[in-house]
């Protein structure tokens, strides 16, 4: 935006789900991201402006981005000094070092829910008052976008020691805002923080979230003006209504978004053990004609493979049309499904496809889905269920197919396609073990040479999605976010979870 | 003559016969305009979700991305949802769900609170006393809170839809049962039969049950509509049947909320055909009701 | 009386622990962990030993009976505890959503009283006429459309309305705001939902009003009243509607108990913050501290109002109050 | 005829009008000519009321009579407008006071209600709101139609409830309905009905819900009342005793019609129309013994759906002869007596007593061996939880009865209602489990014994329940119904069921093809007949016979008592026949006892206890039970007993009769009186005489 920034105004915003916590270390909501991140800092964070550029990431309290020294193992932070936190006590590198050391390495009784993201760390230390270094066990393309997490907000060293669990209920940091109040189940809201670092900013008075279950809603909340935005991403259809209701009052962004829906089929049962059957089922989903029509009606749009698609290590259209599932021609593929089942003797396979019991995208993806599979002669029934017995079925393993999903904030595919590797790691519901694939994924993330990455990636790829069909991806998200025309100086970006503190947002009405 | 005391011939024969069905299904519909409407409109429903795949020549569940939320014509009559499927065959197939989980729910429901209630009438004393604690519980527990639960539990399907929808209905059909058998339990002929010794499975069964049909078909028809709309309401809440099985709550469920504006047309036919239902089963079980209840008889 | 009082007091105890082992018993039976589905939102992996330490901060480690015995003891000192899921005491979570709660629920029973009482009263009076026809249809037809449905269409009548009328789409508010501290505000988000419910909830009031009156008006001291020459709206007003209000208070108590409890479809419709949302909420997340809390309170308000429609009955019939 | 009133009966008090020359000479209050009224039904017209015309003249009491359903209620609320809906009034005129009540317009009509005429139903448990208090619905007319204040109305109700007998009026203006006795109730009634000095009082079936020594309490005081204030008084009733001691005229109804009306002495001396003997030749007498079978009327009344042609009782009618066909008018054929029969004058000459109805009831077949059914101190008490707010309190159903029957015989049990009858008879089945004594069934005890032993029992023991309408499961047929103890206790072979059941059929009086049918399609009658016959399917010994006539029409019961009686000569059956009605409980007992408040007060053969009743209680009770016969009437002293029946839950101390006893003196507060025999078999438990 060319104009200049207003000051003033209070910003409204609906939240879909309210936080159980205040605690950002230890909640992986967005819900936790819309209404608190508004009132810390981080110590880099995504560019505001530029939120998606891989290259671009910025300082918050640090005065400018390391380079990496020790061969890429080592990274020294500066922090600036003029920063206070809302009860007036300054910012130091301690602060810095207790968040961090809160994070990486917790101690009993604390949880901390991005521990392995960072797991590369050996060590963090504050060598003075305002440094910050920390050390890394081997060289990592994943450091720096996993300490970019929108969740690391820097707490008080001296709030830390007198109750390490205080941030779970109370709010005190050094962004933007200063907390004001929250009413259970209602809302949270919060005030200019005049003596906020960034000089200048915010702009708002003020903002208020206020948590909206339901869709329709939170669509209608923003048409008649009891809200400005929803920040998580509504459907094209409501996007279109938006805009033919309010016209040019409504700006509409829109981005892929770094989350994609993903069929696991159970390998520890018959016959989904057979990868002939595995391979059919992908080879029955018609990606390239369900984008155009699912775009339509649900948050999916782009097809991809298991990196997020405009990033420089995901495949291209050609690349990936050479795998199965992704062939241009429907029918040669769905063709050869038909000849995968009878080889596998599942001519008339029937099963139960587990998924979560929330529309967008899930259960509309999961219909699709259905009709795609009943093309290829299979009977698919769906149990969508509420997100606790969802997981407890998942990790139970009593499932036949399940549509799981992987969700991440700064874009990082060396540790966002961890989420293919074996049952080691934790949250591949699958239950295939395979060597081969954490060798590779080792390998990757230990070389910095991105064209050697992207090499890797694609020998990962062909072997998780097309030779065994261990997953298949239906398709990416896409982020659509209509707003009121009033709010300014927002940027979307490729996930719900970056790009809220508001620092930077305007109200010019 | 007049004096002996049991001669057969003198019995005057005009005496009340027993009435047809026919007759009574007229002298029904004529006392009862807007009960032989319901009436028709159960009946409608059931035609329809019986003959199912010969009022419509589409699939309820195959997509059809050609056709989109299309608007009524002449191909789609109630128009397409926004996977392109036919909505009036959906509607047409989901009468199957909705009857589906409306009858078996309630009769299954209604028939174990009328045994629990007659038996707890019968029986009396401290059995009653328990009985009816036990139904007070489940009285007051809230009811969708019962049905998250035991979906929750059992997970979604139309099986559990209809455990979940039948377990809060028995103590409400219990608890009514039971007040009318309290009454039929002072009657001259239960004790006729307990005088004649007979066992209490058979007092309770050939002796009381039938003769609190009346309230029992009452509530019967009246859980039946009050089903359908629970399982709408679970759908809504996203417990319910699951997509793409063809059921009311459910097509209201992504549809009313997204489209509701731009293609009111997915909203407004499964929710018409959701509320003429259940309108049909209350208004039929109200006069049955009214026809039923001897001191409403003028 | 006072006797009476306690012993309808003492016998709300059985009910109450026979709720408290119910959904005890319920919710554990539910699959799924309130610690793995707060700590893998985002579809991200678990660390054991993380999950572990959230269960024993939750006490969910301990053996059941222990659990049991914990929720009873809180329960008998009033020391309800904190919502699992928020850490933070149930009382405090909830003071806000009970208020809205009871407002709405206050609100969508007189809305169900004042259409009941009046169209019961005609339609009995005029049984069988095109009236009493109308009055059944209107009524039936309110417990016919499902509430999400009816609220919907609520909400989309006034955005296309004010839009037409005024230019610029309105929508209710969507946050609660007290009555005493707004009351312009809050009523202009309460009346929808309170009106869509109160609409629902007469029906059931109105067909009573019906029956009862039906059946009071065939009763021999109206036929009495009738004889002694009394005009007949007297004989309605006082003689018949008197007697025949006597069950619908009844059923207006417990439908109040109801509402309290019962409203999870359309505060989700109206995005009210009230007890069924979050007793929806609850139930999902596995907050088993606060729905067993939730459950206990809404039995309690169910026994509670039962009683105390029991004591208006018996102010209302003197043949209950004075009985020998 | 010209008997008059003045000679006969005994004027309590006051100014006393003569009935009859108002009659001749006064202007009648009411006339009603040719009124015909029909009803809407879904089933077609039902002519309840045809071509029905009479007068009422002020002071004078006119009763009117006839079978249930023959349009008695619908012709008096015809005069009232109060018909519902769906009625028709399709011809005739109702002049009062000089005015067509049935021309007058709704407000004109309201006006007349409760001023100039007032109603009196049925049930006075009902008939007042229960939820106003006395005082406002005795004052409302009061304020409606004189116009009166507050202060005025409150006097004129005191002055009113003491007119007609409660005491501390001042107070019950604050009760409520609840709080008084049925008889109070009723009074309360009558005095609302009195409010505004009505010209006409019209009651209809005033008395038939109320116990027999409160009704004669209510009877004397609504005569009384008519004659001191002149008021003129339609009464509906189907108790003949009660016309035959208060009416000055009868008017019997049939199917819709008037088919006699004149005065009492004439109607019941010298009836002529063959409906009004019959009915009159069915009623039990209270001063006859046991020696003869009643007369009755055989059949069932006409279908008002669709009525005979011509005369209307010509289906039922021995007399009936082809003229009768054509509808017979009603004939004034001596002055003030009028019938509807083509045969009235040669009736007193055709109708002659039957031999069969002198045909005297055989001996009791006792064996000799000892009492098939032993009582000893049984005693029953139902603890309730009291009141609403009130702790738990006992019931003293009965207490300490002792009472033996031997084979083949009958034992009459009387006693007002609620006084323990019927729980007796259930205790004795065992439908109720006794709180103590012993009940000795052919020698075994009852009261201890287990299930297989009560099974065995049961078969020897079987019961008749008082409402024939409610004893018979309606969704069985006759023949379900009949079969199904036999069938349960394997007591026949499957295949001699069927005959069985049409054996007993038949035994009972009915068709054997009325197996087929559900009971509400049989009448009233037949329907006893039918719980008679279940009774007889497993061949007991024994029958407790509970109220079991109480409920039909006296010609039906007629039937009934005759059958009963014919069946324990054929099998030697024992009876406990359990009964209000004290003429009923003569006709049919060999032995009687009287009950009062859960005891045994008196206790004798039939024929001792009622020529010689000793206990001041069954003597009050036998003066209160009206004989249907006017000159009787006339000649009998009236000792109508005061006070009102105490409860069960708070009995009085000592003799529980003391309260309302003539004879009481100091001791009986304390003492409660054993029996003791005051002559042979004749126990009595009351120390004063
Ligand atoms: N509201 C009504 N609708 C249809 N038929 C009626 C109605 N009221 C009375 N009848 C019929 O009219 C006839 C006369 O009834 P009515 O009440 O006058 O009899 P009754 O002589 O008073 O009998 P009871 O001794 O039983 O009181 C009966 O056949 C009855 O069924
Ligand atoms: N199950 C019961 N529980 C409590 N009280 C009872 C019960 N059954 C009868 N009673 C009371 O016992 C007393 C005697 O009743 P019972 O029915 O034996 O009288 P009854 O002489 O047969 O009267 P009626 O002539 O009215 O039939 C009454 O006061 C009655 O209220
Ligand atoms: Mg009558
Ligand atoms: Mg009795």
């Amino acid at each position: 935006d060319a104009q200049t920034p207003k000051r003033g105004g209070v910003l409204k915003f609906v939240v879909p789900d309210e936080p159980p916590s205040f605690d950002g270390h230890r909640e992986t909501t967005f819900a936790l991201i819309h209404p608190i991140a508004p009132f810390y800092s981080v110590l880099i964070r995504p560019n505001p402006q530029d939120p998606d550029n891989p290259a671009k990431f910025e300082c918050d309290v640090c005065t400018e981005m390391p380079s990496p020294a020790d061969g890429g193992k080592t990274f020294t932070f500066k922090i600036r000094k003029d920063i206070k936190f809302h009860d007036g006590s300054p910012l130091t590198s301690a602060d810095v070092l207790a968040t961090f050391q809160r994070i990486i390495f917790p101690k009993e009784g604390i949880s901390s829910a991005r521990q392995a993201q960072l797991s590369m760390v050996e060590s963090v230390t504050a060598p003075d008052a305002d440094t910050v270094v920390f050390k890394l066990k081997h060289p990592s393309g994943a450091f720096i976008p996993a300490l970019a997490a929108p969740f690391h907000f820097i707490y008080s060293k001296a709030k830390l020691d007198a109750d390490p669990r205080w941030y779970e209920q109370n709010i005190m940091g050094s962004g933007p805002f200063v907390f004001d109040v929250r009413e259970a189940g209602a809302r949270i809201t919060g005030k200019r923080y005049d003596g906020y670092h960034h000089k200048g900013q915010p702009y708002l008075d003020g903002f208020e979230a206020i948590f909206a279950k339901t869709q329709t809603l939170r669509v209608q909340a923003i048409r008649g003006d009891q809200a400005a935005a929803e920040f998580r991403g509504l459907p094209p259809k409501s996007r279109d209504d938006l805009v033919a209701a309010l016209g040019k009052d409504i700006t509409v962004q829109e981005s892929d978004w770094n989350c994609l829906l993903i069929t696991s089929p159970n390998h520890e049962r018959k016959p989904f053990d057979d990868a002939r059957v595995r391979r059919a089922l992908t080879l029955a989903v018609d990606r390239w004609g369900g984008a155009e029509a699912l775009s339509k009606i649900a948050i999916v749009k782009t097809v991809g493979g298991i990196v997020f698609p405009n990033h420089p290590l995901a495949a291209t259209k050609e690349e990936l049309q050479q795998m199965a599932g992704y062939w241009p021609d429907i029918k040669k593929s769905r063709a050869e499904a038909r000849r995968l089942l009878k080889e596998a003797g599942q001519e008339n396979l029937k099963f139960t496809l587990a998924n979560r019991a929330v529309d967008q995208p899930y259960t509309i993806v999961g219909t699709w889905l259905i009709d795609q599979w009943k093309q290829i002669g299979v009977e698919v029934t769906q149990k969508a269920e509420a997100t606790g017995p969802f997981y407890a079925q998942l990790r139970s393993g009593n499932f036949d197919v399940a549509l799981d999903f992987n969700c991440q904030s700064v874009v990082n595919p060396l540790s966002d396609t961890s989420k293919f590797l074996g049952v080691a790691a934790g949250d591949q519901y699958g239950r295939y073990k395979s060597q081969k694939l954490e060798d590779l994924h080792a390998k990757m993330n230990q070389i910095a040479d991105v064209g050697e990455q992207r090499k890797i990636m694609r020998q990962f790829e062909k072997i998780v999605l097309d030779e065994e069909a261990h997953n298949s991806i239906s398709l990416w998200w896409y982020r659509i976010i209509p707003h009121r025309s009033y709010m300014k100086g927002w940027k979307i970006s490729s996930s719900h979870y970056i790009n809220n503190q508001l620092d930077v947002v305007w109200i010019d009405k | 003559m007049a004096t002996e005391t049991a001669s057969p011939g003198t019995i005057v024969e005009d005496i009340p016969r027993k009435p047809t069905m026919l007759g009574t299904l007229g002298a029904f519909c004529r006392g009862n305009p807007l009960g032989a409407f319901g009436g028709f409109i159960v009946i409608a429903m059931c035609v329809m979700a019986v003959f199912a795949p010969l009022l419509t020549s589409y699939d309820p569940t195959a997509n059809d991305f050609g056709a989109m939320l299309s608007a009524p014509d002449w191909e789609h009559w109630l128009g397409t949802d926004q996977f392109g499927r036919d909505l009036l065959s959906r509607i047409i197939y989901g009468a199957r769900t909705a009857l589906l989980v409306g009858f078996v729910s309630s009769f299954a429901g209604c028939f174990l609170g009328l045994i629990l209630g007659v038996s707890s009438a019968y029986f009396g004393g401290r059995f009653d006393l328990l009985f009816q604690r036990v139904m007070d519980v489940f009285m007051a527990f809230p009811l969708i809170i019962l049905a998250l639960a035991v979906v929750a539990i059992f997970g979604t399907g139309v099986v559990n839809v209809i455990i979940a929808i039948t377990i809060p209905v028995i103590p409400r059909a219990a608890r009514i049962v039971r007040a009318s058998a309290l009454a039929i339990r002072e009657m001259p002929y239960v004790d006729a039969a307990r005088a004649n010794g007979f066992s209490h499975t058979r007092i309770i069964f050939r002796h009381m049950m039938p003769n609190v049909m009346a309230p029992f078909l009452i509530i019967l028809t009246a859980q039946v509509g009050q089903a359908i709309l629970i399982e709408a309401s679970l759908s809504y809440l996203g417990l319910g049947v699951q997509e793409p099985v063809p059921a009311w709550g459910l097509m209201l469920r992504g549809g009313a909320q997204e489209y509701a504006e731009s293609a009111p047309w997915v909203a407004i036919f499964p929710g018409l055909a959701i509320t003429l239902a259940v309108f049909g089963f209350n208004l039929f079980g109200d006069s049955l009701r009214d026809w039923l209840d001897p001191k409403m008889k003028t | 009386m006072l006797r009476y009082v306690i012993k309808r007091l003492l016998l709300m105890i059985p009910t109450l622990f026979g709720a408290a082992v119910l959904i005890f018993l319920l919710m554990r039976t539910i699959p799924g962990d309130i610690c793995y589905l707060r700590l893998a939102a985002g579809g991200g992996s678990v660390v054991q030993d993380v999950l572990d330490n959230c269960r024993r901060e939750l006490g969910l480690d301990q053996p059941m009976w222990m659990q049991f015995w914990t929720f009873i003891k809180g329960l008998i000192t009033f020391d309800f505890g904190k919502s699992m899921w928020t850490n933070r005491p149930i009382i405090d979570e909830i003071a806000l959503r009970f208020q809205l709660s009871l407002q709405v629920a206050i609100m969508a029973t007189l809305t169900a009283v004042l259409i009941a009482i009046p169209l019961g009263t005609i339609a009995a009076v005029k049984q069988n006429t095109w009236i009493d026809y109308f009055v059944r249809t209107f009524t039936i037809a309110g417990i016919a459309m499902p509430s999400f449905w009816l609220g919907i269409l609520i909400i989309l009548t006034i955005l296309v309305t004010s839009k037409a009328w005024f230019g610029v789409p309105w929508m209710p508010p969507i946050r609660y705001v007290p009555i005493w501290q707004d009351p312009w505000y809050n009523l202009s988000m309460l009346i929808w939902p309170a009106l869509a419910t109160g609409y629902r909830y007469s029906a059931v009031a109105t067909r009573m009003t019906r029956s009862a009156l039906l059946e009071v008006l065939r009763e021999d001291y109206v036929r009495t009243a009738r004889a002694k020459g009394l005009y007949e709206k007297l004989v309605i007003n006082r003689h018949a509607l008197r007697n025949a209000l006597l069950p619908v208070v009844t059923v207006v108590g417990i439908e109040f108990a109801f509402l309290m409890g019962g409203l999870v479809v359309t505060e989700q419709v109206f995005n009210l913050n009230g007890l069924g949302k979050l007793f929806v909420e609850s139930v999902l997340n596995h907050d088993y501290a606060m729905t067993q809390f939730l459950v206990m309170m809404v039995v309690a308000i169910f026994a509670f109002t039962n009683f105390v429609v029991d004591i208006c009955y018996a102010w209302l019939d003197p043949r209950i109050r004075y009985t020998r | 005829m010209q008997t008059t009133a003045e000679g006969a009966a005994k004027p309590l008090s006051g100014e006393v009008l003569s009935s009859h020359a108002a009659a001749k000479t006064g202007k009648p209050v009411l006339e009603i000519e040719n009124l015909s009224v029909q009803f809407r039904s879904s089933h077609g017209l039902v002519r309840a009321v045809e071509n029905v015309g009479y007068t009422v003249h002020p002071g004078e009491m006119v009763a009117i009579v006839g079978e249930s359903g023959s349009g008695k209620s619908v012709s008096a609320l015809t005069i009232m407008r109060l018909l519902a809906q769906t009625a028709e009034i399709t011809s005739g005129t109702v002049v009062f006071d000089g005015r067509d009540l049935l021309k007058l317009s709704d407000e004109e009509m309201r006006r007349v209600r409760g001023h100039h005429v007032s109603m009196i139903f049925q049930e006075p448990m009902t008939s007042l709101n229960p939820v106003l208090k006395i005082g406002l619905q005795i004052m409302e007319p009061l304020f409606i139609h004189l116009k009166m204040s507050p202060e005025e109305a409150k006097a004129r109700a005191i002055e009113l409830l003491t007119l007609v007998g409660i005491t501390d009026p001042e107070s019950r203006l604050e009760q409520y309905p609840h709080q008084l006795s049925g008889g109070m109730r009723q009074r309360v009634m009558i005095a609302i009905g009195l409010a505004c000095n009505p010209k006409l009082l019209i009651a209809d079936e005033p008395t038939t819900a109320l116990d027999v020594t409160i009704q004669a309490q209510i009877l004397e005081l609504m005569k009384d009342l008519s004659r001191r204030l002149g008021i003129a008084v339609i009464i509906i009733t189907h108790n003949l005793g009660i016309v035959a001691r208060y009416a000055d005229r009868v008017n019997v109804m049939y199917a819709a019609r008037i088919v006699e009306s004149g005065t009492a002495e004439e109607v019941f001396g010298n009836a002529r129309h063959p409906y009004a003997r019959g009915l009159l030749s069915a009623v039990p007498r209270l001063d006859r013994g046991r020696a003869m079978r009643l007369q009755t009327i055989e059949g069932a009344p006409p279908n008002l759906l669709k009525p005979p042609e011509g005369c209307r009782f010509r289906p039922r009618c021995r007399f009936a002869i082809d003229k009768c066909t054509i509808n017979p008018p009603l004939v004034e054929f001596e002055p003030g007596h009028c019938a509807a029969c083509h045969r009235s004058a040669e009736l007193e000459s055709i109708d002659k007593p039957v031999a069969a109805s002198h045909e005297t009831i055989g001996a009791v077949a006792n064996g000799g061996s000892g009492p098939i059914l032993q009582l000893k101190d049984v005693t029953k008490f139902f603890p309730i939880s009291g009141g609403f707010f009130q702790a738990k309190k006992l019931v003293r159903a009965v207490n300490n009865v002792t009472l033996d029957i031997a084979p083949g015989e009958t034992l009459g049990l009387v006693g007002e209602s609620g006084c323990g009858k019927s729980t007796l008879g259930r205790v004795v089945l065992r439908l109720d489990d006794p709180t103590d004594g012993k009940i000795l069934f052919e020698g075994a005890d009852l009261a201890n014994a287990g299930a297989d032993q009560m099974l065995a029992v049961r078969k020897k023991m079987q019961v008749i329940f008082q409402d024939p309408f409610s004893s018979l499961n309606p969704r069985m047929t006759v023949g379900e119904i009949i079969a199904e103890p036999m069938r349960v206790h394997q007591i026949l072979p499957k295949e001699k069921i069927h005959d069985r059941v049409a054996e007993l059929l038949s035994l009972v009086g009915l068709h054997g093809y009325m197996a087929d049918r559900y009971p509400h399609q049989l009448s009233g009658g037949q329907r006893q007949r039918v719980g008679i016959a279940r009774a007889l399917s497993v061949n007991p010994k024994f029958i407790v016979c509970d109220e079991a006539v109480s409920a039909l029409d006296v010609s039906i019961q007629g039937q009934v008592i005759n059958l009963l009686e014919g069946l324990q000569q054929k099998l030697g059956l024992s009876y406990l026949f359990i009964a209000h009605d004290l003429a009923v409980v003569r006709h049919i007992s060999h032995k009687v006892a009287v009950m009062y408040l859960g005891k045994i007060v008196e206790y004798a053969p039939a024929d001792e206890l009622f020529a010689n009743p000793k206990h001041p209680y069954t003597q009050a009770l036998l003066a209160a039970a009206p004989i249907p016969d006017p000159v009787i009437e006339r000649s009998r002293p009236r000792r109508i007993i005061t006070g009102e029946l105490p409860s069960p839950l708070r009995p009085p101390p000592g003799c529980v009769f003391n309260p309302r006893c003539p004879l009481a003196v100091e001791n009986c507060r304390k003492e409660i009186p054993a029996l003791r025999e005051l002559g042979p078999k004749h126990w009595v438990a009351c120390s004063e005489v």
